[in-house]
């Protein structure tokens, strides 16, 4: 057993290529039960962060500093009732949630948060992430047409719309990512996931940077469609709530609603992993370049757990400042013990085995997170787009600039 | 247990086209007709496919062809229907029997 | 990487295929048979998958799961009228065009279990680690006029679909 | 002036006959409850597509009476009630009441009460303006403005408590004047504010006046003429952004706006933009004139000489004001009694959310909700 483990620690490839079921079962528990983590954690940050934007202190009640909140909030909605429309379509109204979570679950399985820690790496990779993450329409489609009411149909409509349009722009945003995985000695690009963080990695150039602007302008598409992808603001029209209530999920409520919090969250989770791997490096470390010696590596493989002790001791102060009462005393021993766990998750980080083998997965996160807080910037930021606008900047504004793009990054990869 | 060969590929794109064929024969709905096409023109797919194993690449590239030939075909099929269905607000396939209208 | 169990994943993957076909010529409401549509054409994908054709297999999902469908729920959805699940689903001469049908399959399987004989034994080696390379180059090589003319017969489709489904141009 | 322009035809509502695919007219209802509407409004849309080819407001769901009780109580006991139309802006309408009786009564305010009602009046011309924004960037899809202006909006009402202890339906003015004197540290509370607003301001102003999506949001939305705009009576902020410049303030000076040196901000396109950016200048301008109020606040008595009972001459009289919305006219008929024998109210809200329809024809439906928010109509008052 313990062998079994240790030649697997030792190994280079992903489970999926070492064609290991067993370890390719446990990456899918893990990263499905990490996703589902991410997302409840999210949710309390989003929470948190919008609050803090809008000078409000947000969940507060439930643990310490709400910490909890995602917890009772999905007891709550799993004990809640599960209502059905009377003339809704059954069947359909059932299946439309579970597609929609499958959809967004099923694109972790290429995500690569290491070199070796992805589930598989299929040599279409980038292509079944587009192909599956866009079976999410179909839920939409179908969550709205089975609710039999105006509403959820016109949001619906206008969801499914805007996801299509956008797919345009962001396809042709990856294809010229792709173009750049293709300059090397040998002219052959991929396609895998793995292969194209590596394609940055031999490039020693992030393809955020390379062809500057080329490859900027393509990742700020795909940045763009990547929000209006996940239905989020400000292209959060098919939830517009002060025009169409809540879209196509007005008539869902209880566990069925969360599975479609649930799919939204993983799925952004998804696309921004997409945009990590294609345009900022995947999980390498930054300034692979300009910083680098033994020294060096030292220190930014130190990061992962000294960013644990940093949370540990905000969440101390936390401790520090909350009321001395006994009224608060559960809490502040919750917070305490919460502020200790993130403090031995940072020592044991600073384990030299343990650093080596978790550095990629910090660095892959750590870039995920920027963008998760840009999403909750954007919704505290900006108003919402009307729908002809939103169309008109998909179709006239970001297809029109990601063909040149790809005709630029193409020509320019040929002249050089 | 027998080892999947081809054949086994071609009987499950004969028995899919033959489901296409009924489909295609037998409905009066014509949106199910339409997806019956598109089942058919799997079949093919699969059949392409298939064959590519033995003969090389040259399957896949028609596969691509076909797909791009059914996107084609659905979006003027559907077009046609939509006209059809604001003249006359039915889907009913034996009903489509004028040329102009 | 040797698929594992493929024999039962072909069985698999096959009955889902032609179970959900199936469903698509029986079912009485249009939105049913999409769906079941849309689960044969990730069935068939899987089986491209099997066949060492990931490429089709992607673009399959795109393409058919994620586009036509998509266009065909729409349009579903714009026409679903109460009526036509009311009214008879099956044409006059369904007996008729299932039993040719059928009869044509029978044919086929006949073809086949005779020409069983002249199948090559063994299958060309395809390296599927540079499927989509070797279909790029064939796409944009060999078969580049064909690509062209498929290109344009889309934007044909395009102006096509839009003449037709437009109240007013 | 005559309007030139022929008036659009009352919509012909029905269902459509046809299907909804087929259909070129669809009838949506949107509202009386819909977040949007700003409370209980329904609004009735006609339907291209998403282009509106018209709207038909269903009001009164909040009616009240509030003119026929006027009928059954005494001047003074009416009082309370004219702060529950205009909820929002509760000062302003006690101000208006309070100034039609004394018109009526032929008394004057002493000076310093004057003084007193247009501070009180103009921050709660801000508040209002401050709700105004708030809903309005939420309609629109911005969050966050509507907890600012709810903070800053939250320093008034502290103001208005102290003063008087009521925080929204205030009942701040008595006729004749106030009845209360100001509190300790009045001047000083006022003062802190009127300093600190400004930069809340340019807050909001840096989260939308130029931001790309606000402004196509707005830009060219509801736009109306300054000729539609008189033809319909259309007064206030969206009056001014169509580009007359028409403030009862300056052109009508009442209390003691003409002691004051203020602009009337005015806008050119009368769009929904420019009524945005016209009201972010009366809020400025609003500080300005608190600001003068406040350090040449005159000492001397709150309340001129009124009798106990009330018992106007026998007439009529009109009287309007510059409230947040608009004009706010009261015509009181008084038949010499103890109670008015009739009382009217021009509501500014009722008279703009007229203008609704010609706003919207040809805009889409989103642009609805832009509009209906930047009329910034509160139901009370309309329904009255």
């Amino acid at each position: 057993m313990l062998d079994y483990v240790t030649s697997y620690l030792s190994s280079n490839t992903t489970p999926g290529q070492a064609g290991n079921v067993v370890w390719a079962l446990i990456y899918i528990l893990i990263v499905f039960a990490g996703v589902s983590i991410a997302v409840m954690a999210m949710n309390w940050l989003e929470r948190k962060a919008l609050a803090h934007f809008q000078i409000r202190l947000g969940p507060m009640r439930v643990g310490p500093h709400g910490l909890l909140q995602p917890i009772a909030d999905a007891i709550k909605l799993l004990t809640k009732e599960d209502i059905i429309p009377e003339n809704a379509d059954r069947l359909v109204f059932w299946i439309a949630p579970l597609i929609i979570l499958c959809a967004s679950f099923a694109v972790y399985v290429v995500i690569p948060f290491g070199p070796t820690h992805a589930i598989t790496d299929l040599n279409i990779g980038i292509l079944f992430m587009l192909g599956v993450s866009s079976l999410s329409v179909l839920g939409v489609v179908m969550a709205g047409w089975a609710s039999n009411s105006h509403y959820p149909l016109i949001g619906s409509l206008r969801s499914s719309a805007q996801m299509i349009s956008y797919e345009v722009a962001m396809g042709m945003a990856v294809v010229s990512a792709i173009l750049m995985t293709s300059l090397n000695r040998s002219g052959t690009g991929t396609l895998s996931m793995i292969g194209i963080v590596e394609a940055q990695q031999q490039q020693q150039i992030w393809y955020l940077f390379k062809f500057f602007p080329l490859g900027f302008i393509a990742f700020a598409i795909f940045a763009i469609a990547m929000v209006a992808e996940t239905n989020r603001a400000p292209f959060d029209l098919p939830e517009a709530e002060s025009e169409l209530t809540a879209g196509f999920h007005t008539e869902y409520s209880g566990l069925r609603w969360s599975l479609f919090m649930l799919g939204e969250y993983a799925a952004m989770i998804a696309v921004s992993s997409i945009a990590v791997t294609l345009w900022l490096g995947g999980w390498l470390r930054p300034f692979p370049n300009a910083l680098t010696g033994a020294t060096w590596d030292l220190a930014f493989s130190l990061l992962p757990g000294f960013t644990f002790l940093v949370l540990a001791v905000v969440a101390w102060v936390g401790v520090i400042r909350m009321p001395k009462h006994s009224y608060f005393r559960m809490q502040t021993l919750g917070l305490a013990g919460f502020a200790v766990l993130l403090g031995l998750i940072g020592l044991v980080l600073f384990a030299p085995p343990v650093r080596d083998r978790i550095q990629d997965i910090f660095w892959f996160t750590a870039k995920v997170a920027f963008f998760m807080y840009m999403y909750i910037w954007y919704r505290a930021t900006f108003p919402r787009y009307r729908f002809d606008q939103l169309m008109r900047v998909g179709w006239k504004v970001l297809l029109p600039v990601s063909l040149g793009v790809l005709i630029g990054t193409a020509v320019v990869g040929m002249v050089l | 247990m027998v080892p999947i060969t081809t054949l086994h590929y071609l009987v499950v794109a004969a028995a899919l086209f033959v489901l296409g064929v009924i489909g295609v024969l037998t409905r009066r709905n014509v949106v199910i007709v339409l997806m019956s096409i598109e089942l058919i023109l799997n079949a093919v797919n699969l059949n392409l496919v298939a064959f590519s194993r033995l003969w090389g690449l040259h399957g896949q590239i028609f596969a691509i062809f076909v797909i791009t030939d059914a996107a084609a075909e659905a979006a003027v099929g559907l077009g046609i229907l939509i006209a059809f269905f604001r003249n006359k607000e039915t889907v009913n396939i034996d009903e489509v029997d004028l040329l102009k209208w | 990487m040797t698929p594992v169990a493929t024999p039962f994943f072909f069985y698999f993957l096959a009955a889902l295929t032609l179970l959900s076909a199936i469903l698509v010529i029986t079912q009485k409401n249009a939105v049913h048979s999409a769906l079941a549509l849309i689960l044969g054409l990730l069935a068939q994908a899987g089986l491209y998958l099997m066949l060492y054709a990931p490429f089709v297999a992607g673009v399959q999902i795109i393409l058919y799961a994620g586009g036509i469908m998509v266009l065909f729920l729409f349009v579903i959805m714009l026409v679903n009228l109460e009526r036509s699940q009311k009214e008879e689903q099956f044409n006059r001469q369904w007996l008729v065009g299932s039993l040719a049908a059928t009869a044509l399959g029978g044919l086929l399987v006949a073809v086949f279990i005779k020409g069983k004989a002249l199948f090559p034994t063994s299958s060309t080696q395809i390296a599927e680690a540079s499927n989509t390379q070797q279909v790029g180059e064939l796409l944009y090589g060999q078969y580049m006029f064909p690509f062209e003319i498929a290109s344009l017969l889309l934007l044909v489709a395009i102006i096509g679909a839009v003449v037709m489904a437009k109240k007013r141009i | 002036m005559p309007d030139s322009t022929p008036h659009p035809s009352p919509l012909e509502l029905g269902t459509p006959d046809k299907t909804f695919l087929d259909s070129n007219e669809l009838i949506l209802n949107m509202g009386p409850q819909h977040p949007a509407t700003h409370g209980v409004l329904r609004v009735i849309l006609k339907l291209d597509g998403e282009k509106v080819l018209g709207v038909e407001c269903v009001i009164g769901y909040l009616h009240r009476g509030v003119e026929k009780i006027g009928e059954n109580r005494t001047y003074t006991m009416f009082n309370p009630y004219v702060d529950r139309m205009d909820y929002v802006a509760a000062v302003s309408n006690g101000l208006g009441y309070c100034e039609t009786v004394e018109k009526l009564l032929q008394v004057e305010a002493p000076r310093r009460a004057n003084y007193i009602r247009v501070i009180l009046t103009e921050l709660n011309r801000l508040a209002s303006h401050m709700l105004w924004l708030g809903t309005h960037a939420l309609d629109i899809g911005a969050m966050t403005p509507l907890f600012y202006t709810f903070r800053d909006r939250e320093e008034i009402l502290k103001i208005f408590e102290k003063y008087c202890g009521a925080r929204l339906t205030t009942h701040a003015f008595r006729i004749g004047g106030c009845q209360y004197e100001t509190y300790d540290g009045f001047e000083r509370d006022v003062k802190t504010f009127v300093d600190c607003v400004p930069p809340k301001i340019d807050e909001y102003e840096a989260l939308l006046t130029s931001n790309r999506i606000w402004v196509e949001r707005t830009k060219n939305v509801g736009k109306i003429s300054a000729a539609d705009c008189k033809a319909l009576g259309v007064t206030g902020p969206v009056l001014r952004a169509s580009g007359v410049k028409w403030d009862i303030r300056k052109a009508l000076p009442y209390a003691a706006y003409s002691d004051f040196d203020f602009e009337i901000p005015v806008g050119a396109n009368g769009d929904t933009y420019d009524r945005y950016l016209v009201r972010m200048q009366e809020m400025r301008q609003s500080l300005r004139i608190i600001r003068q109020a406040v350090e040449g606040l005159p000492e001397g008595p709150i309340m001129a000489k009124v009798p106990k009972v009330m018992k106007p001459p026998a007439g009529e009289v009109y009287h309007s004001i510059e409230a947040p919305k608009g004009e706010l006219g009261y015509f009181i008929v008084s038949d010499g009694s103890t109670q008015p024998y009739r009382v009217r109210v021009r509501p500014p809200s009722f008279v703009n959310l007229q203008a609704l329809d010609l706003m919207v024809r040809g805009q889409l439906v989103a642009d609805v909700i832009a509009v209906i928010g930047t009329l910034d109509i509160v139901l009370g008052e309309v329904d009255r």
